[in-house]
């Protein structure tokens, strides 16, 4: 029993991604019950920081290069995945219902969102063309993103954020990794000079409503 | 012009994401660059893909509509003579509506390939799976009490029971005690006085039952007769209680 | 990529044990897919048998000697379990062994049902004076109550009493040790089809109800 398949045990287990505070935790706590409990623990286990399960987490990666398993980062959390590679032997695992992937408009929306965050719905639509209120309310209920507060502007217009199962869903560790941020981050945006769907905004809704019946 | 007659037309025709993604598909099929589109086909191309949609009944949403007269614009504008024309006929100009337009195509655009680029990620990220979560973990957080006690219990249907009083009781307050009019005298009376009231502070003095649901439906009717307004100003703030001024 | 692996990454996957045989049809009918989407597959995949599996799982044993998962075999079936010598470390992944406080509105439905079982959601809800349909589902979900069949009146309505988790839980025998079972029992209580003001308390129930969420 080292570090590496400690944190390869905990990973194997959690439900959800974690950290290497969160992992340090995990252990920490684990060896105070044990502590506790009057057991031997291994000194250098006893000592263990951050930096530690870093490391581990790096031998570990190594260790699983010749499985089908491995380790992965994304929304600044460690889990344990599948390779890409074998999911074609998965699929009869699966059973027939598919988790839905998003519709078009609500990749678009998400995209805006994801690279101006935070932002307001009138923002989006400014860029989009189009009433996005609908596919907000779809990625709000997914949890894909979130109301992050009010603007300090007129109106005090709701803003939105991605959260992280954005980042799990995309296999991104940071917002940081979207591919051209750098670019897109300062794209100006236009402003609302266009007399957005806004003005009418009940008839729009209703086609976008209608719009995504049909996705 | 674009040939009605194709097949995959009628295919494209509902894939169209809004105005602008139209506009790109137009620019795209005459094989030009953004900056260099040319208003007069484009828009000839777009509108005739409105009537398209009309002829087979399919309803225009306003923002095609939007765009549509915006393109109409722009186009009469460079039919004037170049003297004509307002400012200096300049692609820099903050107010040609043409450089509007080419500029948030061009930002639109940017942001289309973006949400291609995610969707690739995520047929990735797709085919890596996590295990599925253990259902020994998941039965073993929701199932018991948790920290309640037998007093606890007993508590609650005290609690109960009291309601229950409390509302026989209300009974004879309701005909006794409290009117709706004289709460609603009493209302008029705070607000002429500080204006506005919040809900919480008006009803925080009462702790009898009945006096709270005669307040309320004073309030319900004070609100009908349009003498009060209530308005919240956050989704989470309190409920403000305000006069509605009348021109006397 | 070898049957090995694939052996790993379905076993890693599925939520239940598979057995050979299981192992085998699994990988079969993702061949069959494949060959008919017109992939290429390895000739030695393509003839897979049983046996072929059973070496397979023999070679993953040896693959998983150094790692904290180890290939279980029970009930007839193979999974990858984490080694028993790692649970120390995975007990802080089980979250609060106690699970949440019980809110003021399931405690009291739950008070209502203990004294007055068996009883329908109709009397519930008239005592009471709000509905109570969620907390019925979050009392029967934790194993507190549960359904003991319909009440002999129109429209036979399900009736719920306790489990007996809930006397297990209070250290009770059985539910005539209740503190206090003779005087609440016996507690006159609103009944269904009160006059008209029982309705108008209920409005202001919802809205309190309301305002406390939002504190």
């Amino acid at each position: 029993m080292n570090l590496k398949t400690i944190v390869e045990a905990i990973l194997f287990k959690s439900v959800k991604p974690l950290s290497a505070i969160e992992l340090t935790q995990v252990i920490k706590r684990s060896i105070k019950t044990l502590t506790e409990d009057g057991k031997e623990v291994d000194e250098i286990l006893a000592k263990v920081k951050e930096q530690d399960i870093v490391q581990a987490l790096d031998e570990l990666r190594d260790m699983l290069e010749s499985h089908s398993i491995m380790l992965q980062e994304a929304g600044g959390g460690f889990r344990m995945v599948s390779r890409p590679e074998y999911t074609d032997y998965l699929a009869p695992l699966l059973g027939p219902v598919k988790p839905p992937r998003l519709s078009q408009p609500a990749l678009e929306t998400l995209a805006v969102i994801a690279y101006r965050q935070p932002i307001s719905r009138a923002e989006i639509e400014a860029v989009r063309g189009v009433a996005v209120g609908g596919v907000l309310e779809t990625l709000v209920d997914r949890g894909i993103i979130h109301v992050a507060g009010r603007a300090d502007v007129p109106g005090r217009p709701l803003i939105y954020e991605t959260t992280n199962l954005f980042l799990q869903h995309f296999g991104l560790n940071t917002l940081d990794d979207l591919p051209n941020v750098e670019e897109l981050k300062r794209v100006q945006l236009p402003e609302k000079h266009q007399p957005t769907p806004e003005e009418q905004p009940e008839l729009i809704d209703n086609h976008v409503a209608a719009n995504q019946k049909e996705n | 012009m674009i040939d009605y007659d194709t097949p995959g037309w009628r295919i494209t025709l509902q894939v169209f994401e809004g105005p602008l993604d139209l506009l790109l598909y137009l620019i795209r099929k005459n094989e030009v660059d953004i900056y260099d589109i040319e208003i007069e086909k484009i828009t000839d191309q777009y509108l005739a893909y409105l009537s398209h949609l009309e002829e087979m009944d399919l309803e225009v949403a306003g923002e095609f509509l939007v765009v549509a007269s915006t393109l109409i614009y722009i186009k009469s504008r460079s039919l004037l003579a170049v003297e004509q024309q307002m400012p200096e006929y300049d692609e820099a100009d903050e107010n040609d509506p043409r450089w509007d337009l080419i500029r948030q195509l061009v930002e639109y655009k940017k942001f289309k390939d973006a949400a291609e680029n995610l969707e690739q990620k995520a047929l990735v990220q797709e085919k890596m799976m996590p295990r599925d979560p253990d259902p020994a973990f998941k039965a073993q957080a929701v199932t018991g009490l948790g920290n309640v006690q037998v007093i606890d219990l007993i508590k609650a249907f005290e609690k109960i029971i009291e309601r229950a009083r409390e509302k026989e009781e209300f009974r004879e307050v309701f005909d006794d005690k409290f009117t709706v009019s004289e709460k609603i005298q009493h209302i008029r009376k705070l607000i002429r006085i500080e204006g506005r009231v919040m809900f919480s502070t008006l009803f925080s003095q009462i702790s009898i039952r009945g006096e709270i649901v005669v307040t309320f439906l004073a309030l319900l009717e004070l609100i009908r007769l349009k003498q009060l307004t209530v308005f919240q100003e956050g989704s989470f703030s309190d409920i403000v209680i305000e006069g509605i001024q009348k021109s006397e």
